[in-house]
């Protein structure tokens, strides 16, 4: 049953080097604090779990906080690439990032299948995509009752899941509401969950739509105030589309993201190779 | 008459094949515009889509993303991202799907994943999103692309989305494909027979010479080409007040 | 986009003889206005899907409207037996009752695939029981990934499903509340759903954990208050749990159970053989 | 001391197993007395979780169903059934299963389905209901069930949920299986070796004979066995509150 923590206790007790970590918050509640609580914890060789890698991971993984990235969609929405994830898979800087690749369908049934503890899901798709070449994740089989060949992925279970939300009650148990994503799924699926909420209440409203995850499914409970910004967490705050935008030009260069980095106390793995890039 | 580029002329186009009433699922960039287009015109009840899990949204003005708040607000439901494929994608709830590209070959299959090898790309893309489930399973799928010969190619790096298959003889989803190929010079559409992509529409002031420079591979063009009506001044209003963001009453 | 119309003629228009019917509500928001009014206008040879049959299917089976039932648990809830599905299944009075039988996690599923319009799910369970024995809707799959062996349900998509819900709008979008059980599931994996409300309001209020249904999945409404009881509807009415008790006596007697369906106007299919009976 | 029945100590041995904080599925009939009855005496921090999706349930009076409103009311979560037995049940997050039987075997092997046979019983029972997930799932799963040659027989005829497997040796699932089997008597507990449920412990004013005499097999019977603690006036007390259903405060 967990009380509030301090968020940089929650990070140290429940993220070591080398987990598998999912950050989950489909554009909505991003949990970008406990993100960059990470990077200042100086957090390595990291395997990130998202759907939307978004600019949260575009600054972990420029950060070199990530071996791997497993995902399904990796831009920066309404306004075009995530520079630092490119130079990464492309240009080796900070180092190489290995990629594991889904589409949104078949990561959200991964986590279906990790939240039930089951081995893999199945879903209509991937058919004659070349993302099937990635067999060790994408698969196929085939229905007993009627012979259809289907996709299979293999179920994800991070170590940590660690998602932002509007509230906890005085039990530690949290809601969140607007776009849910699939954050559910991401908790249940990890061993691990760490939630940064907005505010602790007495009460939880009534939200139709909300999602409940009871105190026992967690692992720490931290209030972080404006923790998603700068996406959003509905009722809460709005999305810093300025920053996104901005971001691009920041993302682009590695000395501008280097210094964006230094003003922000997040240490970087590798400070050379400024000159060197796209 | 008001000034409009191609890119109007594109989106514009795009949002008038939304009928009244489709359920459409919306992903960013132009399919965003045509379709909120297509609901401010002539296609109010159309039902937007939008895969971070609002069924019904009603944005009040153009979202900057497929998660603003006001898709959630104004939608009549709001649902997981794994309910939204399983259940309504995945299902086959959905009449159009609109896709982007950034390489897209003769029988509409789409790479948006890298350009180059997979494992050590040239560049890397933005990856699959929504898109492989929704080629596969919206009964008919448009696809928003301007025309050059770097996307329009012999041969796609990667398959994202299948459209027709690597011959035109593959596609086994239960969707009908890629019905429509929307570009800045005009309108494809697959050859009944074959499935080739064939240039039948050609929007105000472009010749087919141009479409087919724009066209990596020996474009095919129907018998008789349709002129598209260029954008209306209703079209463009509304166009220019998406853009600007102005607020509507949903 | 459906309109409220009267009970009767959705049911006239949406269920056929010889249709698969699925009336689903957990306990709570059994649709047995409904169920009446598919037995008064006398529908014959349906199959009925329901996780628990309860004394809405106890009654349909007594008034010989069903030759198959899919199902998963079939007790009165907290008195006993359902002694008209007991009468059919062992004296084959009304008729013989064929079964086909889950439990609760593989008929859950079976919807849950029915709604995604998948031909099976993948579960854990039903592993060494004599469920199995079921091939036709109870198989195995073998992991792709792990070797594993896992049970596997055949989808179920029923021809029409009948749900009760607290309210619906104007539009004619629907909203249930409190113990939503596998309803949400049952629609969507119906071909056709018809669903009767307490009221309809011009905005739907919040409530947590409700499940809204967009027009465009449904095909009929029906304004019908109360028609939920002896069940309940959260907010509108309690359960009657005395009607469920003295069932149990009516249910056992197929002389009074005979009574009963003639003071309701409700027709039975066989009125011989009641001397014969348990 | 207050009057008890062997269904009251049956009901109140059930009860006390049950750990502060445990999560405990209940179902219908007797291990919904035990479950409130363990949270209204020894552990009220126990968490109950009813197969309708209620989750954290706090009942102010015993339910009569586990779909009362009470039930939803106050929980802390209420999820979908589907969900319920993917997310929960199934993924092991359930440390106590408490079941019935219409009848067991020696290996905790459970039938609530027929008896007969299945295609033409002679007495059709509920089913299944939760029970052979809940058996394969739960951390440990606890059997609450009158002892007669009737119900405890040498073979099932019908397997709905599996104990230790035919012949003890044979469970594969995940949780560790009936680890107890509370009955009127007395409770049994497997054979750490051969998992054959044997006496243990034994009600107050029941013997080893009776026990014996219950059984439709030849019982086997602990070296060393317990005797229970009777019902205690607080149990008692809270007992008889919970059967005339009177409220209590949350």
């Amino acid at each position: 049953m967990p009380r509030p923590v301090p968020l940089s206790e929650a990070i140290a007790a429940h993220v070591h080097d080398g987990d598998t970590v999912a950050l989950e918050g489909f554009t909505h509640l991003i949990p970008f604090a406990a993100a960059h609580e990470i990077a200042r914890q100086g957090r390595r060789h990291l395997t990130l779990v998202r759907m939307t890698p978004d600019l949260v991971y575009d600054q972990l993984i420029g950060l070199g906080v990530a071996d791997e990235l497993v995902f399904s969609y990796g831009g920066n929405p309404g306004v075009g690439s995530l520079h630092r994830l490119r130079d990464a898979v492309e240009k080796h800087w900070p180092h190489r990032l290995k990629v594991h690749e889904h589409s949104h369908a078949g990561l959200a049934n991964a986590y279906v299948a990790g939240a039930a503890r089951l081995p893999f899901a199945v879903l209509r798709g991937y058919r004659g995509t070349d993302l099937e070449e990635q067999r060790d994740i994408i698969s196929r089989v085939t229905c007993p009752f009627t012979g259809e060949e289907l996709a299979a992925v293999k179920a994800v279970n991070p170590d940590v899941a660690v998602i932002h939300a509007q509230l906890a009650d005085r039990d530690g148990n949290v809601m969140l509401w607007g776009i849910t994503g699939v954050q559910r799924e991401a908790v249940l699926a990890a061993e691990r969950a760490i939630v940064t909420v907005e505010e602790v209440v007495d009460e939880f409203p009534e939200h139709t739509g909300a999602v409940i995850l009871p105190n026992w499914v967690l692992s720490a409970v931290s209030v972080v105030p404006g923790g998603a910004w700068p996406s959003y967490a509905a009722g809460y705050s709005v999305r810093d589309n300025d920053f996104y935008q901005q971001w691009d030009a920041v993302s682009r260069d590695r000395a501008a993201f280097l210094r964006w980095a230094q003003e922000n106390g997040l240490p970087a793995a590798r400070v050379e190779g400024v000159e060197a890039h796209v | 008459m008001s000034e409009w580029s191609s890119a109007d002329m594109m989106n514009v186009a795009a949002a008038r094949e939304l009928r009244d009433g489709d359920v459409c699922l919306v992903g960013v960039g132009p399919p965003n515009l045509a379709a909120n287009l297509a609901r401010r015109t002539h296609a109010p009840n159309c039902r937007l889509v939008y895969e971070s899990g609002a069924i019904d949204a009603k944005p009040r003005r153009l979202p900057l993303s497929i998660g603003d708040d006001d898709l959630a607000a104004t939608a009549t439901a709001v649902v997981s991202v794994p309910e939204m494929f399983n259940y309504w994608v995945g299902a086959g709830r959905i009449d159009v799907g609109f896709l982007g590209a950034a390489q897209i070959d003769r029988f509409g299959n789409i790479n948006t994943t890298v350009i180059g090898e997979h494992s050590d790309p040239k560049t890397r893309l933005p990856g699959a999103g929504g898109a492989p489930e929704i080629a596969a399973a919206a009964g008919r799928v448009i696809v928003i692309v301007k025309q050059s010969p770097r996307t329009f190619v012999e041969q796609v790096d990667f398959v994202t989305s299948v459209g027709y298959g690597p011959t035109g003889r593959e596609r086994q989803a239960p969707g009908a494909g890629p019905t429509l190929v929307i570009t800045d010079h005009g309108v494809l559409e697959p050859d009944p027979d074959t499935n080739e992509l064939a240039l039948t529409r050609l929007h105000p002031g472009v010749t087919v010479e141009q479409a087919r420079e724009a066209t990596g591979w020996p474009l095919k063009v129907a018998d008789s080409i349709q002129k598209v009506e260029p954008p209306s001044e209703v079209e463009l209003t509304a166009l220019r007040r998406l853009r600007d963001r102005e607020a509507v009453d949903a």
